[in-house]
């Protein structure tokens, strides 16, 4: 009972702080993007009035049971994956389920909310949110591959599939992932840009041509909680890459400077480039990025 | 130009001989012709002349003589001249031949005129309103129509432009024409 | 959530109101001619996002309904339906004077002249177009206007349905609406 | 008397007294038909326990049936699946013509099937192995002339596979002078290299036509489509399974004997993720349910020859658990797809939506089982899905992950599709008068669906009998902790504990969900799937805007090079190319008695000159 309570401690608290920096996140993502842009933008916490007033709204809609849950789905799926990925080294903070951090199930415990969250907005009956919902999906099958290819590379050198034990062998040899395996580092900082549908991957929610795709009939509560799992999933899948090719964080301010290096490379790829169609984007994904995931994995095969 | 312009008339008249010519443009030209030629004399210029564009139909309201001027605008690509198909019609029972079956985006034109002058296609389809959406009154486009009048009937007037003018008014005033007998009529 | 304290009631006025003001989504629904001003209000030269003030997609997600331009009888229809779409609490921005008395289009046979007969208006920004300034201004107000929880709009298009649908069904002579279901 | 024979009387009584039922009485076929499913199951799982065997000499031939774990452990899918696809049946069939037919058919396949699984020795397999196949031709020609060529395509490919089994057979009979199925496998290290070559490779080409394997598998999509949905779900879902059946005996007794294994291991793996990727692409281009369905069976069977292939203790573990899985998954799928077909007489994805609200238990039998399709936790499909990536990851078939993986990240695509293109978009006002399916369609669905999720968080319910299995294929039985708890572990020692992951996955899940409702529970309100942001437009009833037509485009444009040719062409082309030379090979007989004569004396001189230059 004891344990129960003490897990449920640590992801109230894991989900608090990765709400908050997600968001921030989010909010200084915007501001970065005015700047470049050459104008002064939003403040940083622009993002937690959003939320926040999408929250308050006095009166929301819905079209149907499964759209109801379809937020609570990707909410799951956020959560869980920040219990998985443990935030800090050697798990002196909450641990929550991260003892268990198996790769595999990380990647597929990140699809169930997607696909909840596609049937919810299946449900709604706008062709525009099944058109946004096929591009993602077929996005998806594009950046899988490379991502894959990188953890598999990572798998087979160093013979576990749990995340904690990667952290370790990065803790003992000292090395960073990123510079012993540079291939599978590569291969998934472009499968991350996919991963993080921001701009040049972003025609399935496109806003002018599909009217924002997958949301258009979520508004109000649905919406603002929608907000919150893809900040929390957010900060969960950044967090996945500092322990994977960083070692991990001993500390809030070195978790909060690691993640927020790794934010800034989609966020700054993504003010450069213009947008990709989807067939483009899946082809990409399968040229240079997997063409390094393969090469990661031949590293990984000599260097066993 | 001329030798075609030439050639063009020639063919026209010895073909329609109902046909009167205007030439008062570089590149255009301009037919006046009885309304029941109408569909053979666009079916001869689409297929025999190369008038393969049909740019417009256009409808003229002369009220004086109780007559719609129809005007169908062709453009040929090979001889890059425009040429103007006029047809008069009776202005209290509009009626013209459907020739959506020569242009398929006549359609579209002559659902807009049957809408905004009540010109009668004879067999068009028109699956249902175009461009005036529940429509009552008659049709806006007429110069009998008196827009104005409609207006204040039908919306709620803000008080505090009782002194808008006309313009026809204003230009007058400025200018020192005189105003057409029948625009007096309608004057507000 | 239930206060029954008046004073903490009026602290979660005043969050919710600022939330709302700073955070004001305008739904792209470009009517007439003054659409074409809100690019330069959004872009670098002005750059309303700095006022929380951005675009957003459809109804669902939008707080304020911009109304920039004369309103044909046709158009109104499909602006009653977006707005009876979006989600309290909302707002209706009239921009320009066609929306106040009809501006140059006072005399056409199709276009409204006084929006307010249709839809609950919070703030009318004059001007034929009125410039990025002016429309940032009529924001501002806006925006004084919900932080004083006067901005509402929505209320008074609830409490005086019937007005406004006569209003409505007088210009649109063939009511296929669907019912609006509080 | 012996317990094996009361099995086949009862299923072959019952079958014949179906038949005979049909032409008296409606009520009396269904009644004997469903008597004769449940006590032929009753029976087998009562009377004859695991190891019981008996022998019998037949012409001079010995021969043994008997029950091994590894056959009662895939008896657990052809009876599991036939009782609920019977019950099922009853109801779906209801109104159709010649059901006498249907039934009689019916039990002789699942007759054939427990034959298959019971077989001791080679030639009683054959010849169970015919009646499967001409039982299940005979309802894939169930519903007349238009399904007439998928029935002939399928049978050609099972005679295919006929013919290499029985060579393959006649092979082992000369070799071993004995039939048995236990003799020949201790034989078999003892063979010629030439007939350990030839042995697996006749015998997996038997196989895996069953098993609807790559360049073997043009029949399954229309003779899956074409069946009535009831029998299609033990089609696919168990007499597919009867291929991997046969293939994880061949693969565990014959290929690990094999000089140069490894080879024959890369190659079938390979056939399987080949076949699991372009299954998957090709059901994603599907319009109609019942090929999306048939090409994803096609898919999900590359996974598990796969894992047969790989051989490791883990993959074997992980095929199997597989098998049972898709049992579970397809055959509800192909019961949903019956059910709506029954409901609403159509197929295609483009012609009805939004059922949701109408068939809601249909649904919810449909969403489990797509999630379990995709292999999403926390239901059963993950519990394969892991043990297959884990078994290839530590035995190092790098690609071959990677391969499995995107088919089965594209899976999701077509699973989407299912679920979106009958159940949710638009409510037409022509599905108006559709009724949530019988009762008698529901409960098996039902059934089956909550099967797949208890086995998701329990999955040591079917690990203890599989378990058994492996011991008999000779696998050590290790890990005992394995079985008594729901906790996944790898070769590395890495695990994955279920049960809390459920737990957390439900209770956050449910936390969410009371959030979203309590909030503003009172102005929150459900509207009409017509109200959608549509730029204002008001949508007339009428008018469909569901996204049906060209789902996937975009992405079958990027996929487009890989699915330029089609397998069938290929044999299209053969079956010309044979066709014309067989109409050369016709003139010869050209009824001229002088053309005789010359073939005469030709043959003659032939005979004469082979004759001087090789026995001189």
């Amino acid at each position: 009972m004891g344990s129960i309570l003490y897990y449920t401690l640590g992801a109230i608290i894991s989900f608090i702080l990765a709400f908050t920096v997600g968001i921030t996140y989010m909010g200084l993502d915007r501001k970065i993007t005015a700047r470049v842009q050459n104008r002064i933008g939003p403040p940083w916490y622009q993002n937690f009035l959003d939320v926040s007033k999408l929250y308050f709204k006095k009166t929301n809609i819905h079209q149907g049971i499964m759209q109801h849950m379809g937020a609570a789905f990707m909410m799951v799926t956020a959560v869980m994956a920040l219990l998985i990925v443990p935030i800090f080294n050697h798990g002196h903070f909450f641990p929550n389920l991260n003892f268990q951090g198996d790769l595999i199930f990380l990647l597929y415990i990140m699809v169930f909310g997607q696909l909840g969250m596609a049937l919810g907005v299946g449900q709604t009956g706008n062709p525009n949110a099944a058109i946004g919902i096929t591009r993602g999906l077929s996005q998806m099958t594009g950046y899988e591959i490379p991502w894959v290819l990188a953890l598999v590379a990572l798998m087979i050198q160093y013979k576990t599939t749990s995340i904690v034990d990667l952290m370790n062998v990065q803790a003992e040899t000292g090395r960073w992932l990123m510079f012993s395996s540079p291939f599978a580092f590569l291969a998934a900082i472009l499968a991350m840009l996919g991963m993080f549908s921001h701009a040049p991957f972003d025609i399935m929610v496109a806003p002018n041509e599909l009217a924002s795709g997958p949301i258009s009939e979520y508004g109000g509560k649905y919406l603002s909680i929608l907000m919150s799992a893809g900040a929390v999933f957010m900060f969960a899948k950044l967090t996945l890459y500092v322990d994977l090719f960083m070692g991990g964080s001993s500390n809030l301010l070195a978790l909060l400077i690691k993640t927020f290096s790794f934010f800034l490379i989609p966020v700054l790829y993504g003010i450069v480039s213009p947008r990709y169609r989807t067939e483009q984007a899946i082809r990409y994904f399968w040229g240079w990025p997997s063409l390094f995931g393969l090469l990661a994995v031949i590293q990984a095969v000599i260097l066993k | 130009m001329k030798e075609i312009k030439t050639k063009i008339i020639e063919r026209i008249k010895s073909h329609f001989q109902d046909a009167v010519e205007r030439d008062y443009d570089y590149n255009r030209l301009d037919f006046s012709v009885k309304k029941e030629t109408i569909p053979s004399i666009l079916f001869y210029l689409k297929d025999e002349m190369n008038f393969k564009h049909l740019s417009h139909i256009t409808c003229v309201d002369w009220l004086e003589e109780k007559e719609f001027e129809v005007v169908f605008i062709l453009w040929s690509y090979t001889d890059r001249l425009q040429v103007y198909v006029r047809t008069r019609i009776d202005r209290d029972h509009p009626v013209l031949d459907n020739i959506d079956m020569i242009w398929r985006q006549a359609n579209t034109y002559e659902r807009e005129l049957k809408e905004m002058y009540g010109i009668n296609f004879t067999g068009l389809e028109a699956p249902e309103e175009f461009l005036l959406e529940d429509w009552e009154g008659p049709p806006p486009m007429r110069r009998d129509f008196d827009t104005r009048e409609y207006a204040a009937r039908t919306y709620y007037t803000r008080p505090g432009r009782e002194d808008a003018q006309d313009v026809r008014e204003t230009i007058i005033k400025r200018t020192g024409e005189e105003l057409p007998d029948f625009a007096k009529k309608y004057k507000r | 959530m239930v206060f029954n304290d008046k004073n903490s009631q009026k602290i979660v006025d005043i969050i919710e109101n600022y939330a709302r003001k700073s955070s004001l989504w305008i739904l792209a629904y470009g009517t007439g001619c003054g659409a074409i001003e809100l690019p330069p209000t959004v872009t670098s030269r002005y750059d309303s996002e700095r006022l929380g003030i951005h675009f957003g997609a459809t109804p669902r997600q939008a707080d304020v309904l911009l109304i920039t331009g004369y309103l044909t009888t046709k158009t109104l229809k499909r602006v009653i339906r977006v707005y009876e779409q979006m989600q309290d609490p909302k707002y209706v921005i009239g921009f320009g004077s066609c929306t106040i008395n009809g501006g140059m289009y006072w005399d056409s046979y199709n276009t409204i002249n006084a929006l307010d007969r249709y839809l609950p208006v919070d703030v009318y920004i004059n001007g034929c177009m009125p410039r990025p300034e002016a429309v940032l201004a009529g924001f501002a107000k806006l925006q004084k206007l919900i932080q004083a929880g006067k901005a509402d709009g929505a209320n008074k298009y609830k409490e005086n349905l019937d007005w406004y649908r006569t209003n409505q069904k007088k210009v649109i002579p063939n009511w296929r609406m669907p019912e609006y279901n509080w | 008397m012996n317990m094996i024979y009361i099995l086949f009387s009862i299923f072959l009584a019952g079958a014949i007294l179906t038949w005979v039922a049909d032409k008296i009485s409606g009520i009396l076929r269904d009644l004997f038909f469903l008597l004769t499913v449940l006590s032929a199951t009753t029976f087998f799982y009562l009377k004859i326990p695991v190891g019981y065997t008996t022998n019998i000499t037949l012409a001079g031939l010995h021969l043994q049936w008997g029950i091994t774990a590894f056959g009662w452990y895939f008896s657990l899918i052809v009876l599991g699946l036939g009782t609920m696809a019977a019950f099922y049946a009853l109801s779906y069939m209801k109104g159709k013509e010649r059901l006498g037919y249907f039934y009689f058919n019916f039990l002789i396949s699942l007759l054939s099937m427990m034959g298959i699984l019971m077989s001791r020795d080679l030639v009683s397999f054959f010849i169970f192995w015919e009646i499967m196949t001409w039982s299940s031709y005979f309802i894939v020609i169930y519903k007349g002339k238009h399904v007439q060529r998928s029935g002939i395509n399928y049978l050609l490919f099972s005679a295919i596979g006929a013919y290499a089994m029985l060579m393959a057979i006649v092979m082992v009979y000369a070799h071993t002078q004995s039939l048995l199925i236990p003799d020949m496998i201790q034989a078999f290290p003892f063979f010629t290299l030439s007939a350990k070559i030839w042995l697996p490779i006749l015998f997996l080409t038997a196989f895996s036509v069953k098993a609807a394997m790559m360049p073997l598998h043009v029949w399954a999509p229309d003779a899956y489509s074409d069946s009535p949905m009831a029998y299609t779900s033990v089609f696919s879902g168990a007499l597919s399974k009867m291929g991997i059946y046969g293939m994880v005996l061949v693969f565990v007794t014959m290929i690990s004997y094999l000089p140069n294994d490894t080879a024959f291991r890369e190659t079938f793996a390979w056939l399987g993720a080949i076949t699991a990727i372009m299954g998957t692409l090709w059901a994603i281009a599907q319009d109609d349910a019942r090929k999306l369905l048939a090409w994803s069976s096609v898919a999900q069977l590359g996974y598990i020859i796969t894992g047969v292939a790989i051989g490791t203790e883990l993959a074997i573990l992980a095929a199997l658990f597989m098998a049972v899985m898709h049992a579970l998954f397809k055959g509800t799928l192909f019961l949903v797809v019956g059910a709506v077909e029954k409901q609403t007489g159509k197929v295609k994805f483009s012609e009805v939506s939004g059922l949701i609200r109408k068939m809601p238990w249909t649904f919810i039998a449909a969403l489990f089982s797509i999630i379990t399709l995709a292999g999403i936790p926390p239901l059963g499909g993950f519990v394969g899905k892991w043990m297959l990536y884990q078994s290839l990851i530590s035995s190092n078939h790098v690609i071959l992950v990677v391969a499995i993986f995107f088919a089965s990240t594209a899976a999701f695509l077509y699973c989407y599709k299912f679920l979106f293109g009958f159940f949710l978009g638009q409510e037409e006002p022509e599905i108006a008068h559709v009724r949530e399916a019988p009762l008698l369609m529901i409960i098996p669905m039902l059934i089956l669906s909550l099967l797949e999720s208890i086995l998701g968080v329990y999955p040591q319910i079917i690990f203890r009998p599989l378990d058994a299995a492996m011991q008999t294929l000779g696998f050590p039985a290790t890990q005992v902790h394995f079985w008594n708890t729901s906790v996944l572990f790898n070769e590395w020692g890495n695990q994955v504990a279920l049960k809390p992951l459920f737990y957390a996955v439900a209770g956050i899940f449910l936390f969410f969900f009371l959030v979203l409702t309590i909030k503003g529970w009172k102005t929150t309100r459900k509207v009409s799937t017509k109200d959608i942001s549509t730029s204002g437009e008001i949508p007339k009833q009428n008018e469909n805007l569901t996204y049906s037509i060209n789902f996937y485009q975009p992405f079958l444009r990027a996929v487009a090079p890989a699915m330029k040719r089609r397998m069938m062409t290929y044999y299209r082309e053969i079956g010309s190319g044979l066709e014309a030379f067989f109409d050369y090979t016709r003139r010869l007989y050209s009824g001229n008695g002088q053309t005789y004569a010359i073939y005469v004396i030709i043959f003659v001189v032939l005979l004469l000159l082979f004759k001087n230059s090789l026995f001189s």
